[in-house]
């Protein structure tokens, strides 16, 4: 056990796996970086340096650069996996799904159940998601739910160092295609993370606060959110519970409900798309299952319907913060 | 240089993938045959050359006109033909159809759409070979027109800076849908898109067995003793519309008939055999008669299957636990 | 005024918008068919033959048969439009949306804002989407709830020939890019549609059936299903209001929510996947807005969450049908 | 050959985009330059070599390496710098940033992510200038990293059937982030992929403004007189990281220190134009000072501006109506 980012327990996690099994590759732009050129191999270690070192212990057979061409290499994990490999992925950032975006929902996705359940694709795509970097509309998304409409894939959203470890080895040893959202605003997030290898299992909620007054779900960096929003909240009085699923696809419905059971309100806070996104999902969800039980109208907290704009102020009023989360609770409150 | 019974076997395997097509053509128009059927007939030399080359180690990847392909890497011929009806003990249960055809114990994988892509999966495939040192190679086919998705050219580049043991067979039979590939395809030749990223490209005739066979087996070698991929196109013709249900109105009328009479791959495969001393034409008239046999127990068989049973419609989803 | 086909409804639209405007362009996979072959000019037609004609009465310089690449030729028309033309743009099947969804999530929906409001993007992808022809998992999608999530598109579901040719001369009129999804087992559908020119508006719900004792939310093939549903219904004694949205984004809320406050019951019955849908959005709506009117948990009637199966029987079993919706209603109306 | 006021004007241009980078280089160590930073320093020559061949009429799509390009194509300086610092006044009112660069009143398109795209956006601006009959062209920039991008490939192979009046100008700085060109493109030289699209290419030293500038002439006449498309392989090297904070610990040290001294484009500018007898060092001395003066300025500015208001976050998003 030792303090860890994020970034390091992702990297530990890859490396524990490689060292475990000698069918995980790794390909991605840059993931050694450096490759073939004069100066210094594995100068780059990946987006952000979350690989770095990787080349180093598992030779470029294992660890391959990419050219700039993700459908290709993306196409080539698939063909790797239903062969056999177990590669991880790297598309640098989610918004780049969408040059790929036919391998992964229709290749990946349907690979199994269109050919009839002959094959298995066991692939990770280890991807960046969120916003506050200022780099604008086409670099800080979080669509992590496109990929959670298709069934055929799992997809994880680990909102911190332990969970991010737990959850890259779990993925990396399912039998499916996983999408691993990481954000890129915890890459220096640090916490206490076990040296040995973990699994946290795929589909299983984290009660990461127990308050009983209202029940806020949760993911990623909005986790941290919502636990400010609950430190203030309950100076005033009212103790929530925090839900993190940690993957949307399968998503722990059974632990939303028993907690809103509970306490008969919810709010939801999501860094995705007001519409069509992790919120609406959730609250039709308890909408159906847990009508009974409600006690007021669900919240949701998620940035509005709006590209996402680069300059910092416009940014931050992008961003879900813990003010609108206090508003949002106190509104479900007052019903 | 093949032996008589590859001869024999190539021979088979051309004149099965043709009766079930001419029968498959019938078929549809009298109804009953699901979905979109884009048929083979006219391009069996492609498959036949291309397989004669290939070992269990070894994968192929379809296209969407499949049918040709499957049987000629030696899928059940009952479970193709069971698949394209959508039935019950069909290659893919009767998920896929027609245009999906993947029987993996065969080294066959189904075609995806968007088309192209099997380029890409092939670098997989052929990666994988390399690193659990199957001695397999991987063979991408690729239509003259989905040749111009990017995820093609992406491929190539790959496959090329890799080294990977793979062929992108590229099948030229002229058109994509309605549109011709003079039209929609830069260079007068698609074999030259190979040179920019720096493969060995070569353009054989699709109606000779011999030609294309010759061209695999090189390429095949190659890519075996680790030299890296080669692109063999191989020009041809197709017997009927791009689906059926075609009217074909935008080819002239004479070009099917003058390459059926003069260019058919199965006449000048008979042409070459039977020259010499060895194959006569009488031993290739009891294949036919075989294979004609066994297309009608084929189809018998397949129009009478049952549909896959409704409770699996939830199955094979994941392969993994995946609970809600 | 005469009766015409979904096919002959959309054509007329083109045709129509083609002559008004010289800027407006059509292109792609053999919208003509047969360009520089040596048999007939215009062979094909578009998909399902909808664009037969065209190139004879505008030529090839505003009818491009394209080769197969939609990622250039959709990033072509995306160029086009921001230089002044109306380009309608045709994605043979909404499934490959995958080898364009940059394009179109990245390039047109953002143009506009992350440039900071210097251009208009007047673009129409039409695209035919649905199951039915037992073509699949790949051929065979809606999932036009991806588009909707984000901003700057609009997307339109027509259900019929009448909506079809008045939304779609609205979309190519619009000043922004609009996916326009066809539904490919309603092109032989006909009913009364004007000679004329006419406007649909974008964002305005067609209120198919009056009843008052539950609502039914349909889009596109669905509003026919639901119909089916309500007229055995009303044997039964219960009366549906049916409301088809007509298009996703913008999504006529107002209208749902005014006839749900009416009848305090809802279902709705939509093709696209059963989560982050169609059917989870408008519930997660009307759960928040309409929460104290619901007097039953909402019913949603959509494809169980798996990819589409070819064979006729599992394809039937995939797609909702007139039973599934009226045992939701049933279901709606006992509590 | 240019007329003497379009040198001096060339060499305003390149010392403009280097002295704003060597500036932003500082700026963004000492901190407060907000976001990724591509510095174009080193490859100056070739944004002034196309930029010198193009009309108001023309469209130039430019890279995420974005800032040397707007300059040199007539983009406000100050509004370039306002968008990098995301302020008010900004280009894009301060919602793209840096590599956003966007100026479409100045025939400049900014660039997207993913790379690559540039080059179907330009087929479409040169698809509806020759609709329109501007007798405008587009040139789309591509880097030799984004090259390899499937939809550069589609667009190469579009933009040759439809003979669209268009430039590929590639500019090849040797990497795409970390990867060598050698390593991630298949093929030594990328004009070469031309030829596989049947579209004339040629490959020029990036650093010698004259070169740049006939290539791209060269390939404008041929766009403009309907004859199509045509690539253009500039080669160079970034001065800078991929972007500021790289360690670039990839290159060998000596790689850019050689070529600051002895193929630096102003540098080799200078000695060409001040060969003849028309124009002398003192005249380019003084633009350098008016040129220091203006960056002092346009940073002054920058840095001062406010951020953009606080409601214009949710204005811009649809050019029509869209009422929920
Ligand atoms: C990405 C994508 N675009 C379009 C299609 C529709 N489509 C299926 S087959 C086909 C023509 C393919 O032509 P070609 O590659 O020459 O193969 P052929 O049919 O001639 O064998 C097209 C356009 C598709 N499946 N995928
Ligand atoms: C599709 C896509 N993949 C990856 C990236 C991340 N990325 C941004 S710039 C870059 C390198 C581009 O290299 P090159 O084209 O040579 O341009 P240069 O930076 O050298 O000017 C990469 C990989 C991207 N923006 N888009
Ligand atoms: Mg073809
Ligand atoms: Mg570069």
């Amino acid at each position: 056990m030792s303090v860890k980012t994020y970034k390091q327990a992702i990297n530990e996690a890859l490396v524990q796996e490689m060292r475990r099994d000698p069918a995980v590759i790794l390909m991605g732009e840059d993931v050694a970086g450096g490759t073939g050129s004069a100066g210094q191999d594995d100068a780059w270690g990946g987006p952000m340096g979350v690989t770095r070192g990787l080349v180093g212990e598992f030779g470029s057979d294992r660890v391959l650069d990419t050219p700039i061409s993700e459908a290709a290499y993306i196409g080539a994990a698939i063909g790797a996996a239903a062969s056999g490999m177990r590669p991880v992925a790297d598309l640098m950032f989610i918004d780049f799904a969408g040059v790929c975006f036919d391998q992964i929902v229709n290749q990946a996705a349907k690979y199994r159940y269109m050919y009839g359940g002959q094959d298995k694709i066991p692939l990770t795509i280890r991807t960046m998601m969120g916003a506050g970097l200022g780099i604008s509309s086409q670099h800080s998304q979080s669509f992590y739910p496109i990929f959670s409409y298709f069934a055929g894939l799992k997809v994880v959203i680990p909102s911190g160092p332990y969970d991010a470890k737990g959850l890259l080895i779990a993925a990396i040893r399912d039998d499916d295609p996983v999408i691993f959202c990481e954000h890129k605003m915890l890459y220096e997030m640090s916490e206490e993370v076990p040296d040995e290898s973990y699994e946290i299992p795929l589909g299983e909620a984290n009660f990461v606060r127990s308050g009983g007054d209202v029940t806020i779900v949760a993911f990623s960096r909005m986790v941290h959110i919502a636990s400010e929003a609950a430190d203030e909240l309950s100076k005033q009085g009212i103790e929530c519970d925090i839900i993190d699923p940690r993957t949307s696809s399968p998503l722990d419905t059974e632990s939303i409900l028993e907690s809103v059971e509970e306490t008969g309100r919810l709010v939801i806070v999501d860094e995705s798309g007001p519409r069509f996104g992790m919120a609406s999902e959730i609250s039709s969800i308890v909408a159906e299952e847990a009508f009974a039980s409600l006690k007021a109208p669900i919240g949701k907290v998620t940035p509005p319907f709006v590209p996402i704009p680069a300059a910092p102020n416009l940014e931050s009023l992008y961003i879900p913060d813990s003010r609108q989360v206090i508003a949002a609770v106190n509104k479900v409150m007052q019903s | 240089m093949q032996s008589i019974n590859e001869l024999l076997a190539a021979y088979r395997s051309m004149r099965t993938m043709r009766d079930f097509e001419e029968r498959m053509h019938v078929e549809f128009a009298t109804g009953g045959v699901p979905g979109f059927v884009h048929l083979y007939a006219g391009q069996e030399a492609s498959a036949a050359g291309i397989c004669a080359n290939l070992t269990d180690k070894d994968v192929l990847l379809n296209t969407h006109r499949a049918h040709g392909p499957a049987i000629a890497r030696g899928a059940d011929i009952f479970a193709v033909a069971k698949e394209i009806y959508l039935r019950k003990g069909g290659l893919c249960r009767g998920r896929g159809g027609s245009a999906h055809l993947h029987d993996p114990r065969s080294g066959l994988w189904g075609a995806n759409s968007g088309v192209g892509s099997g380029v890409a999966l092939g670098c997989g495939a052929a990666l994988a070979a390399r690193n659990q040192k199957t001695g397999g190679i991987a063979v991408a086919l690729v239509g003259d027109g989905a040749i111009n998705q990017g995820v093609v050219s992406e491929a190539l580049n790959l496959a090329s800076i890799w080294k990977l043991p793979l062929i992108i067979a590229i099948e030229n039979n002229g058109y994509g849908e309605a549109t011709t590939v003079e039209y929609a395809s830069a260079g007068k030749d698609l074999y030259t898109r190979a040179a920019a990223f720096d493969i060995p490209g070569v353009q054989v005739d699709g109606h000779d067995f011999f030609a294309v066979s010759d061209a695999i087996e090189a390429a095949a070698a190659r890519a075996r003793c680790g030299d890296g991929p080669s692109l063999v196109e191989v020009k041809q013709l197709r017997y009927f519309g791009h689906f059926e249900g075609d009217a074909q109105t935008y080819r002239p009328q004479q070009e099917v008939e003058t390459c059926r009479r003069e260019t058919d791959c199965l006449q000048l495969f008979r042409d070459v055999v039977t020259a010499g001393e060895f194959i006569g034409e009488t031993e290739l008239d009891s294949i036919d008669s075989e294979v004609a046999d066994l297309i009608n127990r084929v189809y018998a068989e397949a129009q009478s299957a049952p549909y896959p049973a409704d409770d699996e419609l939830m199955q094979f989803i994941y392969a993994s636990e995946y609970q809600v």
